[in-house]
């Protein structure tokens, strides 16, 4: 069977076009009249995605017989915006195991999300607007996931941000939200700076490559995604003169690429906003901050890899970069009162691992960007699932402090059982999800040639399992720590059946061979579990929940102790390392007061100051003139005498002249 | 110019010297002078040279017409009208300020920007 | 044959009947003296239009029309009828402002007298009949000046007085010189015989000199402000306008018809004098509060840029000096007309005399906008055009630094208009002063000056028929 | 009369029509100028219709065109001794420019809904305004074009000192003067520019034939892109703007951000790139860094601001730096750029002046210390606010990312007579006002709308009125289909851009 067999394959657009006609629909007319009815459609439309999506990955899925690589296909584009001919951007729809993928991810999750906060957001003021722009921000992933090149992703890119900046500031009668969420734009605005400057500098190289290959380059156009993989294409990249610092415009680009994605991708130091973004409802750091748009930049350098491989030494940081946070970000993880904030640390350090997986390729062997893949799949699922979980405890209880809950297993026992699982899920106990897939991330870090990084990995296992078990034996074992988590009930069923779908996706996703679908081609093929590697990494899950269970499983006096004993590594960790504060401090101190402000004075002072000078000093030369009109005739006659001389003297002048 | 003047009568140039000279003192006076009447005088001074080079020369430049020399009464005839003008004004002036010295007709000076006089 | 100085005898028929007619009237009738004479100069005005052929000579050559000459006699008795229509209210003496002209029918026959000397200026082609004409047209200005009989006003007039004598001085003893250096006084021979010698020079720049004090060219435009503050209104509007337009008359005459030849030579000095003056007006103006010393500091500018046209002494110089003035002639027409109104039922000379005219009667402050705008230059009023033609000239040889101090003292005016402006629209309307009945000949004139104002600004006619008569110029 | 006549003349029609609704039936005025306004904005399409068709038929105009090519012309001699002449036409360009100028006149005259004083004199002087502004953009013979440019300066004057708020006579005189010391550098270029092609013509197109002397250029173009930088808010030219802003009433304020402050960035294009390549050429990079710093300038000057109508005034400088940056990197994607943002920022500060104006109306403040928690009272404002500023910070969806990635590719590519280095050290300066344009909107429209209600009077207060939102949902909708197809946008004003680029690459030493 042939792409042009499957009417799905042949019009994908509709996937994304679904949410999008929704969210006019729902934001223009709907939502003032009947927020009810706003809410079910936005939740209709994206279903119905969802179910589309589904379909398309079964048809796509059948397009190669299981030895062959699946094909990469633009079924479908149209002029969008026509900078100069060779710089012409299409809006399309590129299908490739790894877009197919993350459409079923994106459609799926999006779809339970939708249907959760149909109870979640109840009684709330904005409830059409939130679904509005729920919409909205799905419809933006999907382009973003489909983009067949480096323009259409930018700007679904910053649609996802913009929808990402709304849902964040939800609550704008709440400060912390406002703030949340202007930090949230600004930071990835920063970051997006970088993939703007990338686009631009690839742009113009691939402009001119283009321009040299002359025929041969065809209608591709200059920031193709199809293009820029081209081996010509990149040994042309690769071999033209250094830009800046020696850097040649494609490790330079390929770099501040990497800015971008980090910026989205939350990886240190741009993870800043992230934790904040928690400000947001719950549902929506499920959705957006937890499954989809924070491993856009995952995806971002995973579509980009032939550039980053073809760049010397950007993979390098990645590897770097990505290690780093999944470590730093576990550990503050785990001292973390706020539910929703230890998973956001979670989902931090997890995104680490991501990235430390795509960097891992660096040795030539791109099993890491499958491995990468691979996890962001799972991860979608059970870290979703975890984020709905603390939304129902959220829901029930209206505080998220691990201190004020306890005991919740007996009030909410649906809701304890899918956490728990989840919990398994992510700390990567065979058989659920996590297992598998951290499991090849790891393994890629082995055999990619980086024993230092693999044994960050385990380590970064091990906190992840002590973290998870932390909270979940806070919350739901051991007795109500306050009033408001001991009269708590069970979440409505509207929000425990998405819980379940997940957890079954949770629970089944690791079967899925993902990471051969979308393995390049060159990867090497090493079948089954390498236990060499999953060994370990139960082993450390294991040993956290140990030390997770005595330390909060019964008296919680031990824990007070081991506080104790770290000391000042505690306080540095529970405050971030006060990264915020020095953010702060720049923005505050740097920008406005040393920068702005100035500017500002300038501005009124020195030169609108120079241009009331001008007219005043007009006025005092009038007033000059009008000083010599003394009054005394005979002064005027002189001059008068005076000018006549002169104008004698002036036309002798010129007559000697001339 | 020298040389082609001395082409015609010669003394021309004395003539001129008187002019030139009369001139000079009527614009002194013209501009010193601070009783009205004696600047009117001194005007007189200066129409009075030029009449005096206009008929100078008509005699050395066009012996043969009389047009430099009609100049001159005519300009006889305007100095009077002028006398005339100026006087009228001098007398209304005195009339109303008592004085016909220039240099206290302060009108105009600093601070005369605005108001109706 | 006479009908080539018909309109000239007719204006001088008019003084003197006005004249006699003063001596058996009453005080009622001499009322009636100001539209006599009025009829009087639009008679002129018919026979210029009608009977006076745009060429030809009388008296031997001593008195010829030329097509330049005919539009100047157009501005002049055009500017006479606008300014004894305005005069009405001064006339008539029953405002605030009190009798300033006190009804007397010598002041209509000087004027007229005065205005005979003009209309003979253009056509003066002998040092004779120039100078005769060039006293005619100054003497009676400072009787005229004087007229209020008060302090001020006789001030104001020694003071034109001294340096007016200076210049005709400097004027006579100027045309002695050149005189000598031709040896005739035919201005047109003159200037096939003047040679380039210092003498010539001396003559020529001297006679430059007096008629820059008619034209308040900078350094010899001091005695401006007082006097037009000092005369009566009328008479400040007549030395704004028709005063003016003679002595460019006059100008046009000695730097075209007798220094044409030399113009490479003297180029440079206009240009200089015109920057000069445009400057010396503007900035003058710039801290006036007083309308009419701040209409006279603007009359100062304004010929700064009729200046500028002269430079390089070319066809379309003429034309756009031409031109410029009947423009100027007819926008500051307009604008002493709405100060007239205003100063009639004010009795106040300062801008805040103006304070919320625009409530009290729209169209009066509707005219005086659209007359300043003209001054300052702003399409599609002639006022743009006009200038606009005159710096054509001097970008036309290619004194793109004096077209730059044009332009930017263009913007320098337009502050000081819009001071007045602002008085008569943002400014709210807190005097008592009631609505101001403008009257018929006043309403007449600003009503044709706003008229002439915009036609002149849109009309390409005018132009294009004075440029074809500037054809005979170099 | 012809289309290009017909843009003149309804506004112009319009006032007198307005002039004469007689006093007893003061409410007709307001309706009259409506009607004048959105007859205006019908037969605007119509003729951006007949453009097309006229247009259409040059197989491949854009590219092999080396003179712009004008369509709907119409010329007749006016002051022939010196070559003056009525010659109005329209290029996509123009059209565009049109097309904008009516839609912003007539939501402007909608957002004017609630003037009351001297209401006759208000919309004739607006109306007089704007037909000036269309009159720039018509015409092709430089002394029209000065004509019309004056007569959109000068209403500006009154508009602001009698229906203006604050020190508005200062504002009104400062503003005036400067843009008319403007027009006098311009007068002077237009000057040059005709006796050097020999006095015969003004006519843009035939100037365009001639080739002028390096030298002249040299001289010429400084003054002539400086005079109309004035007016684009050119630094350190711009002082004018913020306090003239500030102090206009809201129907102004909308046009002059909107329209009036484009005729600069024309004019530099129109006139000063187009007569004088080689001008441009050497000139260009000087250019391009001074208006980097108005990029820059603006935006962290509108950071600082407490005042929204002075912190729109900022943020028009950076905008407006764009348009001539894009001017200034004398290459297609600039010019195309500068164009767009022309367009879009038109739109994006008509809106965004207009919400204020209707905050302003309802609160009777524009400290934005002072309000805060709006979104709870205001939804409709508050999102129109939002998506404009959203559209100000280059989200993509909407006209001003479109505008924005044209002119940083152009300054990326380059100035083809510059170092490549040196402009894209520019560029990426010039890029960092993404961020910064992200700060301050982000901090003024939350302090604004966002947050708790800080003056409870504020409650109280309602939603768009009708006009309101149909005047706000009319410039929204323009920036959203500018942003979503830019295509419509771009093959309009692509063809005559060829024609100034053409020139630019036909000088020696370019690429």
């Amino acid at each position: 069977m042939t792409c042009d067999h499957s009417a799905i394959v042949q019009h994908a657009w509709v996937i994304p076009a679904l949410p999008l006609l929704s969210f006019a629909l729902v934001g223009l007319v709907l939502r003032p009249l009947n927020a009810r009815l706003a809410g079910a459609v936005a939740a209709a439309a994206v279903a119905l995605s969802a179910a589309l999506g589904w379909w398309l990955a079964f048809d796509y899925l059948q397009f190669a017989p299981p030895a062959e690589p699946l094909p990469t296909l633009i079924p479908w584009q149209v002029e969008w915006l026509r900078f100069q001919d060779g710089l012409r951007i299409d809006a399309g729809t590129l299908l490739d195991p790894a877009s197919v993928l993350l459409v079923v991810v994106v459609t799926t999750v999006s779809a339970l999300v939708h249907v959760y906060s149909l109870a979640y957001m109840k009684g709330e003021p904005g409830y059409g607007r939130y679904f509005a722009v729920l919409n909205l921000f799905t419809f933006s992933m999907l382009g973003l996931v489909l983009a067949p090149n480096l323009v259409q992703m930018f700007v679904c890119w910053e649609l996802v941000g913009a929808s990402s900046f709304f849902l964040i500031g939800f609550w704008y009668d709440r400060p912390a939200a406002v703030a949340a969420s202007k930090k949230a734009f600004v930071v990835t605005r920063f970051a997006d700076l970088g993939l703007l400057l990338a686009i631009l500098l690839l742009g113009q190289a691939a402009f001119d490559v283009r321009t040299q290959l002359g025929a041969s380059a065809g209608d591709s156009q200059a920031l193709d995604f199809a293009f820029l993989g081209r081996a010509d294409v990149l040994a042309a990249l690769a071999h033209q003169a250094p830009v800046l610092g020696g850097m040649t415009a494609l490790t330079l680009g390929c770099l501040l690429l990497f800015v971008g994605g980090a910026g989205k991708s939350a990886m240190f130091p741009l993870h800043i906003w992230l934790p904040d973004a928690m400000e947001g409802p719950t549902p929506v750091s499920a959705l957006i901050h937890a499954a989809t748009m924070v491993v856009a930049g995952v995806y971002l350098v995973a579509r980009a890899f032939p550039l980053l491989a073809a760049a010397d030494g950007v993979l390098t940081v990645v590897l770097a970069v990505g290690t780093f946070t999944a470590l730093f970000a576990a550990a503050i993880g785990c001292t973390q009162d706020d539910l929703k904030r230890v998973l956001a640390f979670s989902t931090l350090s997890q995104l680490g691992y991501m990235m430390l997986a795509l960097g891992t390729c660096g040795g030539g062997d791109p099993a890491g960007r499958s491995a990468a893949l691979f996890h962001l799949f799972t991860h979608a699922f059970f870290k979703a699932l975890l984020f709905l979980g603390a939304g129902a405890v959220l829901h029930a209880a209206h505080t998220g402090d691990v201190w004020h809950l306890g005991g919740l297993r007996r009030k909410m026992p649906l809701t304890h059982a899918l956490f728990l699982l989840a919990t398994l899920a992510i700390a990567g106990i065979w058989p659920l999800s996590g297992f598998f897939s951290k499991d090849e991330v790891l393994a890629a870090a082995l055999h990619g040639g980086h024993p230092l990084v693999f044994a960050v990995g385990l380590g970064v296992a091990g906190l992840t399992a002590f973290y998870m078990a932390r909270v979940y034996l806070l919350v739901f074992w051991g007795e109500p720590r306050r009033e408001a988590s001991a009269h708590v009930h069970e979440a409505p069923l509207t929000m425990v059946l998405p819980m379940g779908a997940l957890a079954v996706l949770a629970a089944v996703a690791g079967f899925v061979p993902v990471s051969r679908w979308v393995a390049l081609p060159g990867t090497a093929e090493h079948a089954g579990i390498d236990w060499l590697v999953a060994g370990p990494a139960t082993a450390a899950a294991l040993a956290g929940f140990g030390a997770a269970g005595w330390l909060y499983g019964g008296d919680l006096g031990r824990s007070d102790a081991a506080v104790a004993r770290l000391g000042r590594l505690y306080g540095a960790l529970r405050h971030k390392f006060w990264i915020d504060e020095l953010y702060l401090w720049v923005a505050r101190k740097v920008m406005f007061r040393l920068v702005a402000a100035p500017i500002a004075w300038f501005d009124r002072m020195v030169v609108d100051g120079t241009m009331h000078g001008v007219g005043l000093l007009t006025r005092l030369c009038g007033a000059g003139v009008q000083a010599a009109q003394t009054g005394q005739a005979q002064a005027y006659a002189a001059w008068a005498l005076a000018g006549g001389l002169a104008v004698v003297g002036l036309l002798w002048a010129a007559g000697r002249a001339g | 110019m020298a040389e082609n003047l001395a082409s015609g009568a010669t003394g021309l140039h004395a003539w001129l010297l008187v002019t030139s000279a009369l001139f000079s003192v009527g614009v002194y006076g013209l501009l010193t002078r601070r009783n009205a009447v004696g600047i009117l005088l001194s005007l007189e001074l200066c129409l009075n040279a030029a009449a005096v080079q206009f008929v100078v020369f008509n005699a050395v430049r066009a012996p043969a017409r009389v047009d430099g020399a009609v100049m001159a009464l005519f300009v006889v005839a305007v100095a009077a009208a002028e006398v005339v003008v100026a006087m009228a004004i001098f007398v209304l002036l005195y009339s109303r300020r008592r004085t016909v010295d220039v240099t206290d007709l302060t009108g105009d000076g600093p601070g005369h920007a605005g108001g109706a006089p | 044959m006479p009908t080539l100085a018909l309109p000239e005898l007719l204006v001088l028929a008019t003084a003197l009947v006005v004249l006699v007619a003063d001596l058996f009237v009453g005080q009622v009738g001499r009322r009636q003296l100001l539209p006599v004479a009025l009829v009087g100069v639009c008679a002129a005005l018919g026979a210029l239009l009608a009977v006076v052929p745009d060429s030809g000579e009388l008296l031997g050559g001593r008195f010829a029309v030329d097509p330049l000459g005919w539009w100047f006699k157009l501005a002049l008795l055009g500017a006479a009828a606008g300014v004894l229509a305005l005069a009405q209210p001064a006339w008539q003496g029953d405002g605030r402002a009190g009798p300033t002209l006190a009804n007397r029918g010598e002041f209509l026959a000087v004027l007229l007298f005065n205005l005979a000397g003009m209309l003979v200026v253009p056509s003066a082609r002998d040092a004779v009949t120039f100078y005769l004409a060039l006293e005619t047209a100054t003497m009676p200005l400072f009787l005229l000046v004087a007229w209020r009989r008060n302090a001020a006003g006789a001030e104001a007039a020694l003071k034109y007085l001294v340096v007016g004598a200076l210049a005709s001085a400097m004027l006579l003893y100027g045309l002695a010189w050149l005189y000598g250096v031709t040896g005739t006084l035919d201005l047109t021979a003159m200037a096939g015989r003047l040679p380039a010698t210092p003498a010539a020079y001396l003559g020529l720049g001297l006679v430059v000199g007096g008629l820059g004090f008619k034209l308040t060219l900078a350094p010899l435009h001091f005695w401006a402000p007082q006097v037009y503050a000092g005369a009566p209104l009328p008479v400040a509007a007549w030395l704004g306008t028709a005063s003016k337009g003679a002595a460019v008359a006059a100008v046009v005459l000695v730097l075209y018809r007798v220094a044409g030849p030399h113009a490479q030579g003297w180029t440079l000095a206009v240009a200089l004098l015109a920057a000069l003056t445009m400057t010396i007006g503007n900035l003058g103006a710039v801290v006036q509060t007083n309308v009419l010393r701040l209409l006279a500091f603007s009359a100062v500018s304004q010929a700064g840029y009729l200046l500028v046209g002269l430079c390089g002494a070319t066809r379309d110089g003429a034309a756009a000096v031409t031109y410029y003035l009947l423009v100027y002639v007819v926008t500051n027409l307009g604008a002493f007309a709405a100060a007239a109104v205003v100063h009639h039922h004010t009795g106040s000379q300062d801008l805040a005399a103006f304070r919320g005219l625009s409530r009290r009667h729209p169209l009066l402050a509707l005219a005086m906008m659209l007359a300043l705008f003209g001054l300052a230059g702003i399409p599609p009023l002639g006022g743009f055009t006009g200038k606009f033609f005159l710096f054509a000239v001097a970008a036309q040889a290619d004194l793109h630094g004096l077209v730059a101090v044009a332009a930017v003292n263009s913007t320098v005016s337009l502050y000081y208009y819009l001071r007045i402006v602002r008085q008569m629209y943002i400014e709210p309307d807190d005097s008592a002063a009631p609505a101001t009945p403008t009257g018929l000949l006043p309403g007449l004139a600003l009503v044709t000056a706003t008229a002439g104002g915009i036609a002149l600004g849109v009309v390409p006619w005018f132009y294009e028929t004075v440029r074809a008569a500037a054809a005979g110029w170099p | 009369m012809g289309w290009a006549s017909a843009m003149v003349v309804l506004p112009l029609a319009t006032a007198f029509a307005v002039l004469a609704v007689p006093a007893a039936r003061a409410a007709w005025i307001r309706w009259v100028a409506l009607a004048g306004t959105g007859a205006h904005l019908v037969v605007s399409g119509l003729a951006t219709a007949a453009y097309w068709q006229a247009a259409s038929p040059d197989a491949d105009f854009a590219r092999t065109a080396t003179a712009g090519k004008l369509y709907l012309v119409e010329r007749h001699a006016w002051f022939p001794s010196l070559g003056i002449e009525y010659l109005v036409g329209v290029d996509g360009v123009s059209m565009a420019m049109v097309l904008l100028t009516s839609l912003v006149i007539f939501c402007g005259v909608l957002a004017s809904w609630q003037v009351r004083d001297r209401a006759k004199e208000f919309f004739a002087l607006l109306l007089l305004l704007v037909t000036g502004v269309f009159g720039v953009f018509v015409s092709f013979d430089l002394f029209l074009f000065f004509v019309f440019y004056e007569i959109a300066v000068l209403p500006m004057y009154l508009l602001i000192g009698i229906w203006g708020t604050g020190r508005k006579e200062m504002a009104a005189m400062k503003l005036t003067l400067m843009l008319m010391v403007g027009s006098a550098l311009i007068l002077v270029g237009f000057l040059a520019l005709w006796w050097a092609a020999g006095g015969r013509t003004f006519d843009l197109t035939q100037l365009a034939r001639f080739h002028y002397d390096p030298a002249l250029q040299h001289w010429v173009f400084p003054v002539v892109f400086l005079g109309f930088g004035v007016l684009g808010a050119l630094y350190p030219f711009h002082t004018w703007s913020p306090d003239g802003h500030a102090s206009a009433p809201t129907a102004v304020s909308m046009l002059h951000a909107g329209v009036l402050m484009k005729l600069g960035g024309y004019g530099a294009l129109r006139i000063g790139v187009y007569l004088l390549p080689e001008g441009a050429r050497d000139w260009g990079l000087f250019f391009m860094a001074l208006t980097t710093i108005n990029i820059l300038y603006g935006a962290f000057g509108a950071i600082r601001q407490t005042d929204l109508k002075y912190f729109t005034a900022y943020s028009s400088v950076s905008h407006c730096g764009f348009v001539l940056f894009g001017v200034a990197s004398l290459n297609l994607l600039g010019a195309k750029g500068a164009v767009l943002q022309m367009v879009s920022h038109g739109v994006m500060t008509a809106l965004f002046f207009a919400l204020i104006g209707m905050v302003y109306g309802r609160t009777h403040t524009r400290m934005i210390p002072e309000l805060g928690g709006l979104a709870r009272t205001m939804p409709w404002l508050a999102t129109c606010f939002y998506i404009g500023g959203m559209a100000s910070l280059g989200l993509p969806g909407l006209s001003g990312f479109v505008a924005e990635a044209h002119v940083f590719l152009g300054g990326f590519f380059g100035n083809p007579f510059a170092p490549v280095a040196w402009t894209r050290a520019l560029t990426v300066v010039a890029t960092l006002s993404v961020v910064v344009t992200a700060v301050y909107v982000l901090r003024g429209l939350g302090a604004a709308f966002q947050g708790p209600v800080r003056d409870p009077e504020h409650l109280r207060l309602g939603d768009a009125t009708l006009t309101e939102r149909l005047s706000t949902g009319l410039l929204v909708a323009a920036l959203v289909v500018a942003g979503v197809l830019p295509g419509l946008l771009i093959d309009l004003v692509e063809p005559p851009l060829f024609a100034v680029v053409n020139r630019l690459h036909a000088l020696p030493g370019g690429p």
